[in-house]
């Protein structure tokens, strides 16, 4: 079964097209990865699954349910979660209460306006075994803006398992970690449970061939190929388009 | 991970930010006190506290939501007709007042919130501005029914709940006032450190992971909006009820920018800024004019670019932090 | 009717002229400079001192206006603005509402509170008919003054190196500082001509909006609608944006006399809910 | 800097705080209530100007008491002219309130005069039912239905019959376009339309050109005080002044203060008021060399006789009562009191406390190259129209 799937998904803007006609599927409990050069509309696409932009044409399917009319809010209720490319964090918050909020907001205990923050001895506990998870333990009353780098890319994944989605977004995880801090970053993703579909935007092709079971590749807005690690890396068209490109940088 | 170890001690660090501070404490007491100890200013205290409440409804919007309002003075206005319509023709119990000023301008808060939910800053100032605008045209043009210009008068204040008189009662009426306030504070207190009011500093801190993690933005804003415009219409009303007539000022524009002044200037997102900069510019406004009753908004506006020039975003609490901590600095060469 | 078009068009210029420099210091260096009044005020003030206290001819006094408005103006940049480009909003605001609160006391303790107006020569009052439309000279002179100023700016914008620096600029503090631009004293200058433009536009409106200490608050709010409605993206928008004020503001007072004072706000709120970027901003830029 | 005149300020009002109590049986303390910022500067400065200008001349002892004026600033807005009023009789102790530039700040004080017994003397406000809020309170300026209902007077007896009345869209503005076509409807005259415009107007241009499309014999015109000089300046420039449209209205539009601004355009308006500047009596040419001199050439206008008038009338209330400030006893003083003021002959109505003055018809004329509203007709002992016709 598809945890994900698009039908003819369109976006125009103006006379540009970033995404055109793309039928994407993604199966259920899958490591599916997301490749394309720069510009080949990764960030439109993800854009359009979550619901951030409204698609011109085509329907988005999330398990059996039509979502392409729902609001991102809508969208992470139904077990759709994502991380971003560039650090979308509350600076002003502390990872405990960044998290504590997420779980809030899960359990439909978020618009309630009496009881304290944080209060929920339940929620908070989750909130730790999270933290603890992505080796935040030992930052969760910092202010978000004052972490380290390293510890901000992972507070961006936390927040969104916190979500306990059943399927996730992940925006190139890995962007701007400095290297010896990507192999922490490697392990989280690695290590996220089995029943959860990830679909993964990624540049780095060491990360994409380390982890993804699926690949599609992404060009001018339209799905080129699709399939096994394998076979793309041996795709003489990709190599050409994609591969090729990337070692001229 | 010492003391944070356990569930209960990390949610004791949280809900901690909602008990009080001794400095809170020692506030309301003197505020309290200064009931019996302050007669002489009790008719200045009574609007400064009035100007608290009408603040701290701002701050709702903009320190804890993020949305910035140059006609705030529509649902105070709005609320302060609606108390004294109500008085002249239903009752003049002012509790009454307040409850119905309340929901009325909640009401035009909940419908006109969807005007604002998009767009920037400027935006938003801009649409705010154009409501304002629009109520105080309205209110001059239904001149039969709020007395446009002239101001609506006659409206009668019955002793509150039926027993505590506040007409021409000023250590009373400022008591009735101050309650108002407090109550009122309390309860923001509770929802700004409420799941509700981390989701709206979530919003404002970056509403396109908010909605992504799970928040549903608008409602939550519309919410908001709705529960600052009630508090403002309440602050409207105790001011209709404690001045003898409602005239067009209530709702003018100085006054929209007057309350957002009287924010910035104590600060934003920790409640007490509406408080501190309305008594600070009240009380200046004051003394300056009694000395320069001509030209003391020179001092105030030279007062106001200090101010910027040296605070941050928390207002003059932030001056006071930067002094503290320049001494800390100075202490330990 | 085609008077009304007329006067719509006389008084959305006047604006237009006002209000430019606004757009380029809220749209291109995003500061919410909300004394912009108090330098049209200024510059009025300084046309109303020359001609009718020390009798400089009127012509003489609109240059005399725009400077006096642009070295104050540049002057202030360097002093006080510059601390704020990086801040907050709203500490911007209140710096610049407390700029408004002293121009005005200082105004009013120099020059008296009372309404100014400044003496126009004979020649510039009342009006001819062409072609049986009521055409008013000192209207007639305001439309052409503020199109050779429109076009000026387009000019300086669009062909000349200042204008390719600015929008460099604009675009991009950085990449324009690492291209050896000084981006401090583009921005300067921009501003200082802002300034003069609302100097001389003061100037100019004075025989329609009248002078007065209360002047930049009083009028703010128009600069803003024009502003926010046109959008900051270029100056064609709040061009637009001002003759489509001038125009619908007349109109709606001519032909619906009792709701005239609802229909530039009404107009206003629409559009902003409609296009929060503004009615002309280019594209969708998310 | 700021911060010691801060301080500064805090000193004084300690000071003076203390120092009040030892001199309060000598001194007879005047709170003057009125607008020195906001839009309304300019009436709060007239009233300020001549209160003072009147203290001046005549020596600030009253019946053995010394006379204090205490000037505050309300900015316009009625919570403060309350707030002020009531810390002023609690605080200073003051015996009489006085100012009050506009009806809500008027209204806003009249409960506080009245449960305090502190007579309150209306400088200023127009409105007619101000006085009837209060028994303290007495009125030194004029009401809205005194101008209206005489130009209109004048209007039907000078072969005007079709008028367009152009108000600003406000509470004074609907009392002065009602007062105004009642009474001339009564004459016979004919009303073509009725134009309101809205308090923030800068633009009259299209209203003008519906009065051109109208037709009418004249134009009769109410705006604030002050906003006159853009209407007139529009009507002289849109040629309305030459197509035979004649300008009438209360003096308002007129105003003496600002007419020396509006250029030639005013010339040949007729109003009618309670006041000019050019008024030809010796007591006015005295007052009006005096006031130009003190107020750096400053020319008095209708406010200022209001002021100037409402510090005479406290000080005969107390000349009256020998010094004694019992409320009461002031108001008895107060009414029917009648003198030569500046502005000509006037009384204090005894029921109404109302003014009774004389109006006068003027035309706008070039003297000495300067604009005066020229007085040539008048009509003398105008009680307040809207309170006689209740009768």
């Amino acid at each position: 079964m598809n945890a994900l799937e698009t039908i003819g998904l369109e976006k125009r803007f103006g006379g540009i097209v970033p995404t055109n006609d793309v039928n994407l599927k993604v199966q259920e409990g899958a490591r599916h990865a997301l490749i394309g050069p720069n510009g080949a509309g990764k960030t439109t696409l993800i854009n359009l699954l979550t619901g951030v932009l409204k698609p011109s044409k085509g329907r988005v399917k999330l398990g059996n349910s039509d979502i392409t009319d729902l609001s991102p809010h809508r969208r992470v209720s139904l077990g759709m979660a994502r991380t971003f490319q560039i650090n979308q964090l509350f600076a002003d918050l502390s990872p405990i209460e960044a998290i504590t909020l997420v779980i809030g907001e899960r359990e439909k205990l978020g618009a309630n306006f009496w009881r304290a923050f944080g209060s929920d001895e339940k929620i908070v506990s989750e909130t730790k075994a999270i933290a603890r998870q992505f080796g935040l333990a030992d930052v969760l009353h910092e202010r978000t803006a004052s972490l380290p780098y390293g510890k901000q890319r992972q507070l961006e994944i936390a927040l969104a398992i916190a979500a306990k989605p059943r399927v996730l977004l992940l925006d190139e995880p890995a962007a701007g970690v400095p290297e010896a801090e990507r192999h922490e970053i490697l392990e989280t993703v690695a290590a996220l449970p089995k029943d959860v579909t990830v679909l993964l935007i990624e540049h780095d092709m060491d990360i994409v061939f380390g982890f993804a079971d699926r690949i599609s590749v992404l060009v001018d807005g339209k799905l080129f190929v699709e399939g096994e690690p394998k076979e793309i890396e041996n795709d003489p068209r990709v190599r050409a388009v994609y591969l090729g490109e990337r070692t001229d940088d | 991970m010492s003391s944070l170890d356990t569930a209960k001690d990390a949610s004791n660090v949280m809900t901690r930010k909602r008990s009080w501070h001794w400095l809170e404490y020692a506030f309301w007491l003197a505020a309290a006190a200064s009931v019996f100890l302050l007669p002489s200013q009790h008719a200045l205290l009574t609007q400064i506290a009035i100007w608290s409440l009408f603040a701290l409804s701002l701050d709702l919007l903009l320190g804890y939501a993020g949305i910035v309002s140059l006609g705030h003075a529509a649902y105070f206005g709005f609320g302060a007709y609606v108390a004294a319509l109500f008085a002249i023709n239903f009752t003049g119990e002012p509790v009454t007042g307040l409850l119905v000023a309340g929901v009325a301008a909640g009401l035009l808060g909940l419908v006109t919130s969807l005007l604002v939910l998009r767009g920037t800053d400027l935006t938003r100032l801009m649409v705010t501005l154009g409501i304002a605008l629009v109520m105080y045209e309205i209110a001059n043009q239904m001149s039969w029914l709020t007395g446009g210009a002239d101001g609506l008068t006659g409206m009668p204040v019955n002793p509150v709940l039926g027993f505590f008189p506040i007409y021409f009662r000023q250590a009373n009426s400022y008591a009735y006032v101050l309650v108002v306030l407090f109550v009122l504070f309390v309860v923001a207190k509770r929802i700004v450190h409420s799941p509700f009011g981390y989701s709206l500093r979530a919003i404002k801190g970056n509403p396109l992971r908010a909605s992504s993690i799970g928040i549903p933005n608008n409602p939550r804003l519309i919410a908001v909006y709705t529960i600052a415009a009630a508090y403002a219409g309440i602050a409207g009303a105790l001011l209709a009820q404690t001045t003898p007539v409602v005239s067009l000022t209530y709702i003018d524009f100085q006054r929209s920018a007057d309350v957002l002044l009287m924010l910035i200037i104590g600060g934003t997102g920790y409640l007490y800024g509406g408080i501190i900069g309305s008594a600070l510019f009240l009380v200046a406004q004051k003394f300056i004019g009694n000395i320069t009753p001509q030209y003391w908004e020179f001092w105030i506006g030279f007062a106001l670019v200090v101010i910027a020039l040296f605070a941050r975003d928390r207002g003059l609490f932030s001056i006071v932090e930067r002094i503290a901590a320049w001494r800390k600095r100075g202490a330990k060469p | 009717m085609l008077t009304i078009l007329f006067d719509g068009i006389a008084y959305g210029m006047l604006l237009f002229v006002i209000s430019c420099g606004l757009a380029v210091t809220l749209g291109l260096m995003n500061f919410v400079n909300l004394a912009h009044g108090a330098f049209a005020m200024l510059g009025g003030y300084c046309a109303y001192v020359l001609v009718n206290l020390y009798g400089v001819p009127f012509f003489a006094s609109l240059p005399v206006a725009f400077m006096f408005a642009a070295m104050i103006g540049l002057l202030a940049e360097r002093t006080l603005y510059v601390h704020f480009y990086n801040r907050s909003h709203l500490e911007q605001v209140l710096f610049t509402i407390g700029l408004v609160f002293m121009t005005s006391a200082a105004v009013d303790y120099f020059l008296g509170s009372q309404q100014r107006f400044i003496n126009l020569p004979s020649y510039l009052q009342g009006r001819f008919d062409f072609f049986g439309i009521g055409i008013g000279k000192y209207r007639l002179l305001i439309i052409l003054v503020c199109a050779l100023i429109l076009i000026v700016l387009q000019l300086i914008l669009g062909y000349t190196r200042f204008g390719s620096r600015l929008r460099a600029a604009v675009d991009d503090q950085r990449v324009a500082r690492g291209l050896g631009i000084n981006v401090n004293w583009v921005f300067a200058l921009t501003f200082a001509v802002g300034c003069g433009l609302a100097g001389l536009g003061g100037a100019l409106g004075a025989e329609i909006l009248s002078l007065e200490p209360h002047f930049p608050l009083k009028f703010m709010i128009y600069f803003l609608i024009v502003v926010s409605v046109g959008g900051t993206s270029s100056i064609t928008g709040p061009f637009l944006a001002s003759i489509l004020l001038g125009i619908g503001d007349v109109a709606g007072k001519y032909y619906a006399p009792r709701y005239g004072g609802f229909v530039i706000y009404t107009i206003m709120i629409v559009v902003l809910v409609l296009r929060p970027q503004g009615l002309f901003a280019r594209g969708t830029s998310k | 800097m700021l911060r010691r005149s801060f301080l500064a300020a805090l000193a004084a009002t300690a000071l003076a705080a203390g120092a009040t109590p030892a001199a309060a049986q000598e001194t007879v303390k005047i709170g003057l209530i009125i607008p020195l910022t906001g839009p309304f500067t300019t009436t709060g400065k007239q009233l300020e100007a001549a209160a003072k200008l009147y203290m001046e001349q005549n020596g600030t002892t009253v019946a053995g008491k010394k006379i204090e004026l205490i000037v505050r600033d309300d900015a316009g807005r009625a919570e403060n002219t309350a707030r002020i009023a009531g810390e002023l009789i609690q605080n200073d102790k003051v015996s009489f309130l006085a100012g009050f530039g506009l009806t809500p700040l008027a209204m806003a004080t009249a409960p506080i005069a009245t449960n305090s017994k502190v007579p309150m003397v209306v400088m200023m406000a127009g409105t007619s039912i101000i006085t009837e809020r209060s028994p303290y309170i007495v009125r030194t300026s004029f009401t809205l239905g005194q101008s209206a209902v005489i130009i209109a007077d004048w209007a039907a007896q000078n072969k005007i019959k079709k008028v367009v009345t152009l108000v600003t869209d406000y509470a004074p503005g609907h009392d002065a376009e009602k007062s105004f076509v009642d009474q001339f409807k009564s004459k016979g005259g004919e009303i073509v339309e009725s134009l309101r415009v809205p308090i923030q107007n800068p633009d009259f241009a299209p209203f003008l050109q519906r009065v051109i499309d109208a037709k009418p014999d004249a134009l009769y015109v109410f705006t604030p005080s002050g906003v006159g000089a853009i209407l007139m300046k529009q009507f002289v420039e849109r040629g309305l002044d030459k197509s035979g449209i004649r300008l009438i209205g209360p003096g308002d539009i007129t105003d003496d203060d600002v007419l020396p601004g509006f250029g030639d355009a005013a010339v040949g308006v007729v109003t009618a008021h309670n006041y000019s500047t050019d008024h030809p009596s010796a007591k006015n040419k005295e007052y009006v060399a005096a006031f130009r001199k003190a107020n750096a050439g400053m020319r008095p206008n209708f406010a200022s006789v209001g002021g100037y008038d409402g510090i005479h009338l406290i000080y005969e209330a107390l000349k009256k009562t020998g010094g004694k400030t019992d409320g009461d006893a002031l108001l008895a003083a107060m009414k029917g009191l009648k003198w030569e003021s500046p502005r000509g002959p006037i009384s204090i109505d005894p029921e109404t406390r109302d003014i009774v003055q004389t109006i006068y018809i003027r035309r706008v004329e070039k003297k000495n190259g300067e604009l005066y509203n020229v007085e040539f007709a008048s009509f003398p002992d105008v009680k307040d129209p809207v309170k006689a016709a209740k009768k």
